[in-house]
């Protein structure tokens, strides 16, 4: 008899029954239900919502690079009435925490997004400000300290609900703004939304992206993803929820031991629908052969 | 919608670049609809370099023997290494994806306008149509008399009435396809009409038929991510009555949209 | 009878007979003779040389990630004496020019490595403000503008020869940078530098690299480093050696159309030891099926 | 040193994850001598997923007939994708690199010690050595029965006497190939000694040879990028009178080096 492996955790006050989550705007919402039975997943986070609707950006909005893509979607979304009243009922029909991604123009727009979020059926919120697909706020929300204070302090000021911030790796000093979150009363950061990149077609010479630059993600960018983890985990005191490039159960194992409490599988659901299916059982197997009775001991453990 | 392993039961080089691909996939084979596509993961099984699957219509639908066909073009590394795969092969598929095309009453008069290997999704269609009693004329262009024999049309449907048209007139009738179609479209009068092919064809298939006020569907197509509606990245612009156009999602509103409502830019 | 090409390109001063080079650290000096006739490259980029000889980083230095590697060698080299004296002298063999990259602890060192380089057989000077992987000086010079600027400044008023300043990727604004480099009078830029990246031996659960962190080179950051050279041409006005993952003349013309006007061959080096040659055949056959007589007009055209 | 298309010529699965590869490779095959490698490309060519090429020895050297051999254990992604190319397949190979083995006069004892996969480029020097006249005593260890059996040292090697260790006891001495060194040594009394294997073993027989003043050689592995001495990745520690040690390149100051020289933590 083999003994059962606790793959619990808690990501800043959402009680998660396994470590694994998805990253916004890759699974969509029922979409990926033919293929994952959305109760076996940690958590699941939604699409970075906005306060009106949002068309996006315009096509080629995805360009395949060397283990990687491109996107530029541009936070394309219904807006948060239409996620409240059509989208969350979907979720509420299953038993897992439900983490909404939200995307303000103005620091103002953050705050009003979380209070509308304050409802049943929403575990918490990811701050996103670190999208570099759109033109107001976005990224530039996350690459400097004082700016990321004032966010994060609308959002905390909105909402009781546990508050993730989602730090961009596009800075020279990341750990710097994570403190700044830390401060502002975040009670998780999630790492790493996409590389600043770009593409050009040889062919048209022209980009490749209908919006220019676009956001790189998938195992390419895996290393800088675990550098950003490692950096932060050993220097704010604040669970982590590690993503950039997480395709197997082996890579999910990079972040944890890095210091990642959670982790969220992005673009691999698209090449692999059942990723993070694949990724819990993987998990769950590595424990049993290492021995480890709770997944919790191998969080930071690279460095601890 | 399935993912499946599925096995290459045949393969065949066809020339000019197209090959065929026979598939036991019987979950996908069994739910499929003409117009539909399978998304294929390329490339060895745990290489990162190609990421992303290739969406590829499927071009034949044997409910019965539990089998999918797969008529592509080698344009690119993905349809190179989906070309190299041997009989035997497993073949890792999501499918089937995406909304068909709207199946016509039976004695309906249909004109099915392909161009190129555009064709691929039109070959269950006319076989469907045909099954259903409908009366088809299949308008199909290609480049050259190779590029023809290459998509084998007289070989992929069975019933219906075939018009080829070539771009340099070494077979059938000299010129585009839609001119072509322009040609014969009057005195066969059709209810309702089905076109896949390069963008321009689209535009003067779409542009004809609002000027015969004959309604009918396209099939498009985009860069795809997830294949399924998650990633927002295959959107085409279609009309609104509210702003200038909205965008719609290619893997799963379409790839098939009504005529009427797509903006081809 | 097909026209001529002109692959000439003049990169602030230094004429090369086309526009590939190497990637400095990557190519050794005769080590890949036996592959490549040097003659044949646009340039040479020799490995950082310091003033006082150096041991590198402990073992694990190289680590194989998706489409990448990272790597810590950290500027193991015999320093700049023997340099001058044992390795120098191999290259004036050739009719190649060829460019020292430097790097030093202090700015001084940075102006003293000018001094000693000025010498017949080195037509220009790569400054390395960018290494992730020493503890004194490297990156650290490169993320601030007021430090590149004295850096810069140092090596200018200690040499008449032609001064390329490496810039870093890891930094939030890469333009401020390289305007910094641009204002202190380089005559030239390169970029980019590696990712800074780490992995994790889930076998050991310890860093894999022996140094912990690394750099991450290769197609992986492709996206990240076209971007860089796509943002730095259009805003400030120098000559730019493009690289980061360049495999194929594919990946130069990208970087050319982003608007380079020379590119290096760093890791490709590794995986197809005439990567060079490949690229300057490809380059030649893409100009001539375009119909392009004259490299140069494909500099920056993507954006021109 | 060549950069070479070789052809697959013989592929053999050997067992508990041992194959063997025969590739003409003529341009390598006559430059080659014991000891060296060549730096494999592996996986889909386009692909850079995986990157670097993977440094595999020469196990078999046949000049005359333009072909080496590859003896090789799957131990991760590349090594899994070398171990699926077929007969028929061309390899893209870098070779010979590295600096082989300091082969001994005629006439002289010398005990060659294998562990493992580590056996495979001791196999060209066996038959080097008895060639050129001699005597060779070949110490070869592995974790069981079966690991032997798919090293095939009796088809390997042509000549010289083989000596046998399991660590399970399953064949030939019960025990570490060191131990069974450490017993058989005396009486042999060795001018000269070569060994490749795992790190532990390397050590303990640069102990023993020491204790005994016996002089030899022992081939390193480190993690490569180029293979070629320029990258710098390779490196190992070796003595000097300077420095407590300094760093010198496995691939192209080795990967044979005197054993009195190496440094291993
Ligand atoms: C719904 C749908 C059905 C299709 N059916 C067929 C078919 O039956 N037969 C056939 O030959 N082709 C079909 N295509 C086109 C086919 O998907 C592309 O030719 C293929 O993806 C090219 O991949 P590549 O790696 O060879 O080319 P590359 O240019 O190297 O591909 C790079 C990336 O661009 C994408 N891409 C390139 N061209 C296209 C394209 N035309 N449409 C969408 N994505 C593209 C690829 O999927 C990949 O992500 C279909 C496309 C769609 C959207
Ligand atoms: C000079 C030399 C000669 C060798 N000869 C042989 C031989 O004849 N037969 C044989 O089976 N093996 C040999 N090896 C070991 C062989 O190179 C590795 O087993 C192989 O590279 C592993 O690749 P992988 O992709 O299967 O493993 P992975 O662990 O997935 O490889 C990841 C990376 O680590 C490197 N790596 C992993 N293990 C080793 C290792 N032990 N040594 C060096 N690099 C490593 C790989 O090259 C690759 O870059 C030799 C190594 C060296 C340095
Ligand atoms: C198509 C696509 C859409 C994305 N949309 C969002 C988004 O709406 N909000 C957000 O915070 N991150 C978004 N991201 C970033 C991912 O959540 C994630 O941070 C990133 O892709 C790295 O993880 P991965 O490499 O596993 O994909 C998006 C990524 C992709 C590929
Ligand atoms: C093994 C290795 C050693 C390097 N050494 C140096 C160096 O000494 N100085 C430097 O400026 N850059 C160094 N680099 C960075 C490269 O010159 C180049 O900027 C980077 O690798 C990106 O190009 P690539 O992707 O083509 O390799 C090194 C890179 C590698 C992989
Ligand atoms: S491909 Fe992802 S939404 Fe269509
Ligand atoms: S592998 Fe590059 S120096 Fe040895």
């Amino acid at each position: 008899m083999t003994a059962q492996v606790n793959l619990k955790v808690n990501l800043g006050g959402i009680e998660m029954k396994n470590p694994v989550t998805v990253a916004s705007g890759t699974f969509g919402g029922p979409e990926y239900a033919p293929y994952v039975d959305l109760n076996r997943l940690g958590a699941v986070v939604v699409k970075g919502t906005t306060l009106e609707p949002r068309q996006g950006n315009p096509t080629p909005r995805i360009w395949e690079t060397p283990a990687g893509i491109l996107n530029c979607i541009g936070l394309m979304n219904p807006g948060v009435e239409v996620f409240l009243h059509e989208h969350l009922p979907f979720y509420r029909q299953y038993d897992v925490p439900v983490i909404v991604n939200i995307a303000g123009n103005t620091v103002e727009e953050y705050g009003l997004l979380a209070e509308k979020l304050n409802v049943e059926g929403v575990a918490g919120l990811e701050v996103n400000i670190s999208c570099p697909n759109v033109k107001k706020g976005g990224m530039a929300f996350g690459t400097d300290p004082a700016m990321v204070r004032e966010v994060v302090a609308a959002v905390r000021a909105a909402t009781p609900k546990p508050v993730i911030v989602k730090l961009s790796p596009n800075v020279t000093d990341i750990v710097a703004i994570a403190e700044a979150a830390a401060t502002a009363g975040a009670d998780a950061l999630s790492l790493i939304n996409t590389l600043l990149g770009m593409a050009i077609d040889i062919r048209t010479r022209r980009p490749a992206l209908g919006n220019v630059m676009g956001g790189l993600s998938g195992p390419a960018i895996k290393p800088v993803a675990v550098r950003c983890v490692w950096q932060v985990a050993q220097a704010v005191d604040l669970p982590i929820v590690g993503m950039g490039g997480i395709m197997t159960a082996a890579d999910a194992l990079e972040f944890i031991l890095a210091g990642a409490t959670a982790v969220a599988v992005g673009t691999a659901n698209f090449v692999n629908p059942r990723a993070t299916l694949d990724i819990i059982e993987g998990l769950e197997a590595y424990c049993r052969e290492e021995g480890i009775t709770d997944i919790k001991e191998l969080i930071g453990a690279a460095w601890k | 919608m399935y993912l499946e392993k599925g096995k290459v039961r045949a393969r065949e080089e066809r020339g000019c670049g197209y090959y065929w691909l026979e598939i036991e996939s019987p979950a996908v084979a069994a739910a499929a609809v003409p117009g539909q596509f399978v998304h294929v993961r390329v490339g060895e099984k745990e290489s990162m370099d190609p990421l992303l699957r290739r969406p590829i219509s499927l071009a034949r639908i044997e409910r019965e023997k539990g089998r999918i066909g797969l008529l592509y073009r080698v344009v690119g590394r993905g349809t190179k290494l989906l070309s190299s795969v041997c009989e035997g092969a497993e073949l890792d598929l999501m499918g089937p994806l995406g909304r068909g095309f709207t199946l016509v009453e039976k004695g309906k008069r249909v004109a099915v306008i392909g161009g190129g290997i555009g064709a691929a999704p039109l070959f269950p269609l006319v076989a469907e149509l045909v099954d259903r009693g409908a009366e088809v004329k299949f308008f199909l262009g290609a480049a050259n008399h190779s590029h023809l024999q290459a998509l084998q049309p007289e070989k992929m449907i069975r019933g219906g009435e075939l018009v080829l048209a070539t771009d340099d007139g070494s077979a059938g009738f000299a010129g585009r396809v839609t001119d072509l179609v322009r040609q014969e479209i009057g005195p066969f009068r059709p209810d309702f009409f089905y076109a896949c092919g390069p963008v321009p064809m689209l535009r003067a298939v779409q542009q004809l038929m609002a000027e015969l006020s004959v309604p009918g569907e396209l099939s498009l197509e985009e860069r795809m991510g997830c294949g399924v509606g998650a990633c927002l990245a295959c959107v085409c612009k279609v009309r609104t009555a509210e702003a200038p156009f909205t965008y719609r999602k290619v893997c799963s509103d379409g790839p098939v949209f009504p005529a009427g409502e797509v903006l081809l830019d």
